[in-house]
């Protein structure tokens, strides 16, 4: 890869970031601020916008990749961490980020999840969950409450919803955290801590679409949300890890990082064709006459 | 009526059980034997094939061998077919000269369709012929008696060997070799035991028979032995692929067990992924991202992937699968052949786009096709379905060793890889409207090329036209684009030729795997009188329509066979030239079709009686 | 050179931007009046569009709607037309005679189009409109005026609805009853705002301009206006679904919509699943478990189905799926038509297996349709692709109430409900080899009727003959005895029928939702001194390959219309029939296919120099 | 349905539930086992074999249904928890059990498992999970250990085993339990207490690939597991029950009763069509002319 060494970069800032088209969101769609932060976590680490890579899958969230000056992949719905998986492999200097919905990496997407998740890819993971399926204009979603009123469930939703952090952090992901549209500080660092960390980070945002769910607004949450960092949360810790992922009550919802790992290698640290080549699209391609002669010797 | 099914109501008629198998039909070599293995699963059948076949390989003898087995791992019963030739030969032919029979359920199948002359081999003391035909020399071995440890059950595939080889012809020294080499692991003990008992085997065979009559040919250059799985991953490691996924799936899984034991050592990587719909996105992205990208799968898993090939297409990413044919449809009979997925191919995903079906039609042809594949998809973009089956896939044997060309052109075609890249004038944009739809792509990571590519529609910059920017002239002109890109794709590859004589009483049709079966029926026919030649398709997508319009338009009578129920190829033919032919062959119960049945079919047709013959399978496996 | 693109080299031509529009094309009814409404996504455009429907529907008025939209919430451009009409129509026409603009964009992207003697509406205050053509009437509102309540910005549609009511030559009460109906619940306020606001447009309207020159029919009947998603969604109500399962994709959410709103009364299970595969194989669980089954989706949900559709086949279970389509390959275009998964249907899963393909032909035909097919599948215990789109099924209009027949024959086919059902002699065989091919089912839970279903293949016992026991005979008579159903399922459904004089110049044959939009064209056509007759497609599989070659052979210029870019029917039909078509019009532009975009392709193909003919869409959406 | 009131039945034992065909698996399989052990279970609960729909996916495992003498279905590998919840929601006095293997339910599957876990679908789903794909001769599973040789790991599997108890336990299942086909007591009362609760009930077992998985065998087992029941274990605490999940070690690998939530209504529960017409496929078709009318009046 062509880069510049970090001495010589220029100064990057979240406007070198800026996308070629507007957002076509809603005004006042949570999926905004995360949009925002992204630009500004990726300014402060220093990442030129061509050393990264936003992959989505399809969903309101999902077109975030269309919004950003950097190289981008707009998938399919659910699909997005096996094609980052597949990205990340085959070039491991990109910084690679996924970013999608609830419905995307928790409904459809969600077997793909847990392998990615037990398989440490690195990279991070932002979901934006807004509770509901919001370019579908509103049906329910695995994160939807019971009790919940969409066009798929007119009198209500009757499912568990899922929860995405226990499920991550007794998964194997080795980075799992929350946050909030509507605290973009916390978010921001969030969101560089978790490109940051070596392996599969995932981040949990709530950002409230404020056409569809008019349960979990920015009001809802605003209310309900407490910073585990302001509390002495241990995330080296999975039980009490754990116990605040099954926090949720009018009194607190936690946000802030839950849960980190940093033992475990990242795939591609796994794969010796990586640790002896480098990344492989910059391998040389092709088989040798000599090593040739050794595969046909195998078959004789 | 007509639907799917539209050619498949016509009279069929049903060779008879034992027809076909009379005739002496060794129009071939002067050399040509077949042998046959058959017992239950866990008996250690393929390893008694697979010593043949080596020894007869390393003498420079061609080989071709078909294992008919089932989906259990102990039990039931396999029948390894092993036929061996002084000249190249394509299929495990008609017949069997010599017959091992490991049990009894063996014996009680195979036996009634044994010719004069031929040889039965089993444990005289534990197994019981039924009435033989005619002629028919029963070579009952005292086991116990040969066996030099009587606590070591496989001792007997052993002493059956040795028997076999007398029989043959051979001498006993290339199978000690392999015995000395296939135990030595195992300790001098071992290795005794078996040189012994394939002797004791030998001598009692020499004792008590005369062998086969036929002239041995001098030996030779030693020649490879392959599967068809093989040969198409070593296709992929010489057209440069650096990343392999896939996810388990008989019968395409010889794919990812050669490429798990050699990636490493020559640098691809290989990942085992969760699904298949993991496996073909993995692959986009990997292939996005520069790499050539392979996977192979079984039409079940193809399924699930259908909806990725059509964001390969619309990303224009290119991306070579493999699909192996089982038989379908669903789970099907999953150790069983078909040329069953054609149609699944063809309207894999929804809308039009470019797609490229490629049909390997040998062995040889596997590892070839796949660099030729590579270099078409990566000039086009677009994904490439490379359509085998379990006979081509699994079946084995010998290819001459300048098939594995390792020197192969590796032509990536209009893609930017460095900074420095051929950006022109202007910003880059990754779907520029070209006159041959064909827009160059970049790598991400590079300075200056900084893109988003997407499953929607877009327009040339790839900013989405399917949002806020719908543009019904914007999107035609993409729709034209991508289908403008397929006018290239026939030029790339050569039209198909017509082998045999022009003005023949019947041109056989056939596509992919079948083309060993069909050349050696056509051999057969011309020295039955009949006058045939033939006509095979490899390149499915693009068609060389008028090509193969203007050579059928010619013909006298065509008929058209494949291994399957519904006549897919004659279809897909149909609908892109409206051509009409006289006649079809067609089996579909799993089994492969022996050249006899070709033949047979062949006569029963010109009869005009009929418009589509079925054979019936006579070995019953 | 060929492939799937075949068809698609032949010389094509555009049509001129302005074309088609200046004729004058009233040839129907006395009455036939055109209002479009344009803005951006959330300036209420569709609630305009439904007051303006149910307005004219209830005096009994015909109506059709189309709404040009697009993938986003909030901004961009939605453009609404609605066409009304004494008589039955079958499209959105031509036209404009009534332009309401809500924003800048829509004036300018439209009014070049409009004829002379047509209104403009817009807000005077804000929006300026470019030149004009000649003739075309400028009706500035001078909305902060007339606005009764300058807060509500909504009070502007309510006012050019006012306007466009006395321009169409209306009188105002209707609307002021919708509307108190439409706010009573917000309050007497709001009431009284709208309709103060409506008077006012319309009594400016009154002062500046004259009405549109037409005689209104008596006030008839009301009629009921639909979607084509919820007469799907009727028509499996009607037809006894118990269990309806999605998940959410348009353009095919409708049908879940009405369900999830009207199943619980009606006593429908509905489930909204995790994902598409989720979806087919829970439907053939609630099948297999004896209820009537439907689900829904778009193209790209489909191709997660295809492995499940050849799971139905296999167990031959009855489950009846609706793929809805929209403009492809992948994610595409989600909120624009197209008629581009034909081949995805043919070719969905592995193997041959009988399936029913139906694409109904306009909003009655969908409710129509699913009890026909219900009964179909019921029969032949196989799946059934729904083919719509998504200008049927997002399409508004007026139907006869009797459309909506409530006492369906509900016919299941041969099915074992209660342990005294007809099991004849000897052991239940779920499988048995019948003539038919056709062998009675039994629910689960029954005493006397235990079975296991299987994926993979099996005997007539259900037990596999897969695994221990592979059989080839066997396995040839269960694809035969599955190819058989299909032998019945011509014989369930009518022929299709030559529409218009035998031995016209031209004949258009055409598929599934474009039958309006072809026999407008006819219309026009014939009223041009063109003859032209016209065949229409319904059921794809089986298709009545003979019937259809009867006809076609008979004509004296076949011309196929369809909207897609590489004659998925063309080819299918071909590859059914070997017919080839004189000629092509296709639109694959996302917008559906206006009647003057066929008259126009028909006259320039007839001029002989083309073989295809691909019109330019005007209305820039 | 057509069945007997349980006075008048007659005793059922295992040997009703014998099957047409004798298992093709390989001799010595652990599937022999709970195969063994579910007819058992059956017989105890005197169910009778038409009552009982055993649906599987596609594996050496999940040939298990045809094999025992109930109703079956041998759907898609992956796929058999949706059909099963098809066949559930419409006929719910059937007792529904799935049987299949880890890949199949772990690894293709694991989407649909996370699903009909928080819906709390009303059946018994046994994994027999013996850490590695059988039928197709032998790869890696996503329960393989780190350092397992497969055929498509020849040089050592490096993703991090799943670990399916915990991800049931923060997952919504509301039953989880784990069995040893070695341990064929414990086994047959697990599947009767997991076909007696109301709910999903997942119970994974130990079931030795006695041809590919030579790691995990029967002595590997047999010397580690430990009955959690002999060790005072309270399922109705999630956290202890996630603390037995994580527990892995030569010294114990806890095998019983991990989870039971008897507090959410099964999904057919929360179904208003169920309760007031009771099982769906005995519930009358069609729109009545009354009924007819309201709907096109809507429309009006
Ligand atoms: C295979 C498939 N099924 C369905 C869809 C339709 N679809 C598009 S986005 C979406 C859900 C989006 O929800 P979420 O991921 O929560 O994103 P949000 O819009 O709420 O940000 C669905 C169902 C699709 N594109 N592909
Ligand atoms: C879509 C699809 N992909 C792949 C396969 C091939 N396949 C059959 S069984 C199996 C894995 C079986 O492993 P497991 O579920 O653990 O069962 P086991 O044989 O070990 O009992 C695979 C990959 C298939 N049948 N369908
Ligand atoms: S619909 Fe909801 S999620 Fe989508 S853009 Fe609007 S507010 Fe955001
Ligand atoms: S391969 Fe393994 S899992 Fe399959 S039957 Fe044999 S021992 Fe059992
Ligand atoms: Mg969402
Ligand atoms: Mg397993």
């Amino acid at each position: 890869m062509t880069s510049v060494t970090i001495a010589e970069r220029p100064t990057i800032t979240a406007k070198d970031f800026q996308g070629p088209v507007d957002p076509d969101w809603c005004p006042g769609c949570g999926d905004f601020g995360v949009l925002n932060s992204l630009k500004k976590a990726l300014a402060a680490l220093g990442k030129a916008p061509h050393e990264v890579i936003t992959i989505s899958g399809i969903g309101c969230s999902s077109n975030l990749p269309g919004f950003i000056n950097a190289y981008g992949m707009h998938t399919l719905h659910g699909r997005a961490l096996p094609v980052a998986t597949g990205v990340q492999l085959a070039n491991h200097d990109l910084t690679v980020v996924v970013t999608g919905g609830d419905g995307d990496g928790y409904g459809i997407g969600v077997g793909h999840l847990v392998h990615a998740m037990r398989r440490n890819v690195n990279l991070l993971y932002i979901v934006m969950n807004n509770e509901i399926y919001g370019l579908t204009t509103g049906q329910t979603s695995p994160t939807s409450l019971i009790g919940m009123q969409t066009k798929s469930n007119p009198f209500g939703n009757m499912d568990m919803p899922l929860n995405p952090l226990a499920m991550a952090i007794s998964g194997g992901a080795t980075w799992v955290g929350r946050g909030f549209s509507g605290e973009a500080k916390q978010l921001n660092q969030l969101l560089q801590d978790g490109m940051e960390h070596n392996g599969f980070a995932l981040l949990d945002v709530f950002s409230p679409c404020v056409t569809y769910n008019k349960d979990q607004t920015y009001a809802f949450f605003k209310e309900r949300v407490k910073k585990l960092e302001d509390n002495g949360h241990d995330p080296s810790d999975w039980r009490q890890a754990l116990e605040k992922a099954f926090t949720w009550s009018d009194e607190e919802i936690p946000i802030g990082l839950f849960f980190e790992n940093h033992d475990r290698p990242a795939l591609h640290e796994t794969e010796p064709v990586l640790q002896k080549g480098g990344p492989l699209v910059h391998q040389s391609l092709g088989v040798s006459a000599k090593q040739g002669q050794k595969l046909v010797d195998k078959l004789m | 009526m007509g639907g799917v099914y539209a050619y498949t109501d016509s009279g069929t008629a049903r060779n008879n059980l034992t027809d076909g198998l009379d005739a002496e039909r060794n129009y071939m070599s002067q050399f040509d034997l077949k042998i046959a293995i058959g017992g239950a699963a866990g008996q250690g059948i393929a390893s008694v094939g697979n010593i043949l076949a080596r020894i007869f390989a390393r003498r420079g003898l061609h080989i071709v061998a078909y294992n008919a087995y089932q989906s259990i791992i102990r039990g039931g019963h396999t029948f390894l077919t092993i036929r061996v030739s002084g000249d190249p030969i394509a299929t495990h032919g008609d017949t069997v000269d010599i017959l091992i029979c490991l049990n009894q359920d063996t014996l009680d199948r195979h036996i009634v369709n044994l010719r004069p002359g031929s040889y039965v081999i089993y444990d005289g003391e534990k197994l019981k012929p039924l009435e033989a035909p005619a002629k028919v020399n029963l070579c009952a071995l005292p086991i116990s008696e040969l066996a030099k440890n009587p606590t070591n059950k496989m001792l007997s595939n052993t002493i059956a060997m040795g028997a076999a080889l007398y029989l043959a012809g051979f001498d006993i020294d290339p199978l000690a070799d392999s015995l000395t080499q296939q135990f030595s692991r195992k300790g001098p003990q071992v290795v005794e035991e078996n040189l012994g008992s394939a002797q004791a085997g030998f001598d009692f065979a020499k004792e008590h028979f005369s062998p086969l009559a036929h002239t041995i040919p001098a030996e030779q250059q030693a020649l490879p032995v392959v599967t068809g799985n093989q040969a198409l991953a070593m296709g992929g490691a010489a057209a440069g692929v650096k990343f392999y996924c896939a996810y388990p799936m008989s019968p395409a899984t010889g794919v990812l067990h050669w490429m798990a034991a050699n990636g490493p050592d020559l640098g691809i990587v290989v990942r085992q992924v969760e699904d298949e719909i993991g496996v073909i996105t993995m692959a986009i992205g990997a292939a996005h991202a520069g790499a050539r990208v392979m996977c192979a799968t079984s039409g079940g898993g193809f399924a699930l992937m259908t909806e990725g090939i059509g964001f390969a297409a619309m990303t224009e990413t290119p991306v070579v699968v493999i699909d192996v044919q089982r038989a379908g449809p669903s789970t099907g009979v999953p150790t069983k052949t078909e040329q069953g997925d054609l149609w699944q191919m063809l309207g894999a995903s929804q809308g039009d786009f470019p797609r490229i079906i490629v049909a390997p039609t040998d062995l040889a042809d596997c590892f070839t096709t796949i660099p030729e594949t590579f270099n078409i998809v990566d000039h086009l973009q677009c994904p490439a379905m490379v359509l085998t089956d379990l006979l081509l896939s699994e079946g084995t044997g010998t290819v001459h060793p300048d098939v594995f060309k390792w020197d192969q052109k590796i032509d990536r075609g209009a893609m930017i890889t460095a900074s420095n890249g051929s950006n022109g004038d202007g910003p880059y944009l990754r779907y520029k409207l070209t006159d041959s739809g064909i827009s160059p792509r970049a790598i991400p990571g590079l300075e200056g090329y900084i893109h988003v590519v997407a499953s929607d529609e877009h327009d040339e910059d790839g900013i989405l036209i399917s949002d806020e920017f719908t543009n019904p002239h914007k999107r035609q002109a993409m729709v034209e684009k991508r289908g403008r890109k397929m006018e290239a794709a026939a030029a790339m590859i050569p039209a198909p030729q017509l082998e045999g004589s022009p003005g023949a009483e019947v041109t056989l049709l056939g596509w992919g795997s079948t083309k060993g079966v069909i050349q050696e029926a056509m051999a057969q026919l011309n020295a039955d009188g009949v006058t045939v030649n033939h006509l095979q398709i490899k390149w499915l997508v693009p068609l060389h329509s008028d090509e193969i319009d203007a050579i059928l338009s010619k013909s006298k009578k065509v008929f058209i066979v494949e291994n399957n129920y519904s006549g897919q190829f004659a279809r897909y033919l149909r609908s892109e030239t409206g051509f009409n032919a006289d006649g079809h062959i067609r089996k579909y119960d799993g089994e492969p079709f022996q050249p006899h049945h070709v033949v047979d079919g062949v006569k029963e047709l010109l009869k005009g009686k009929l418009t589509q013959y079925v054979p019936t399978h006579e070995i019953m496996v």
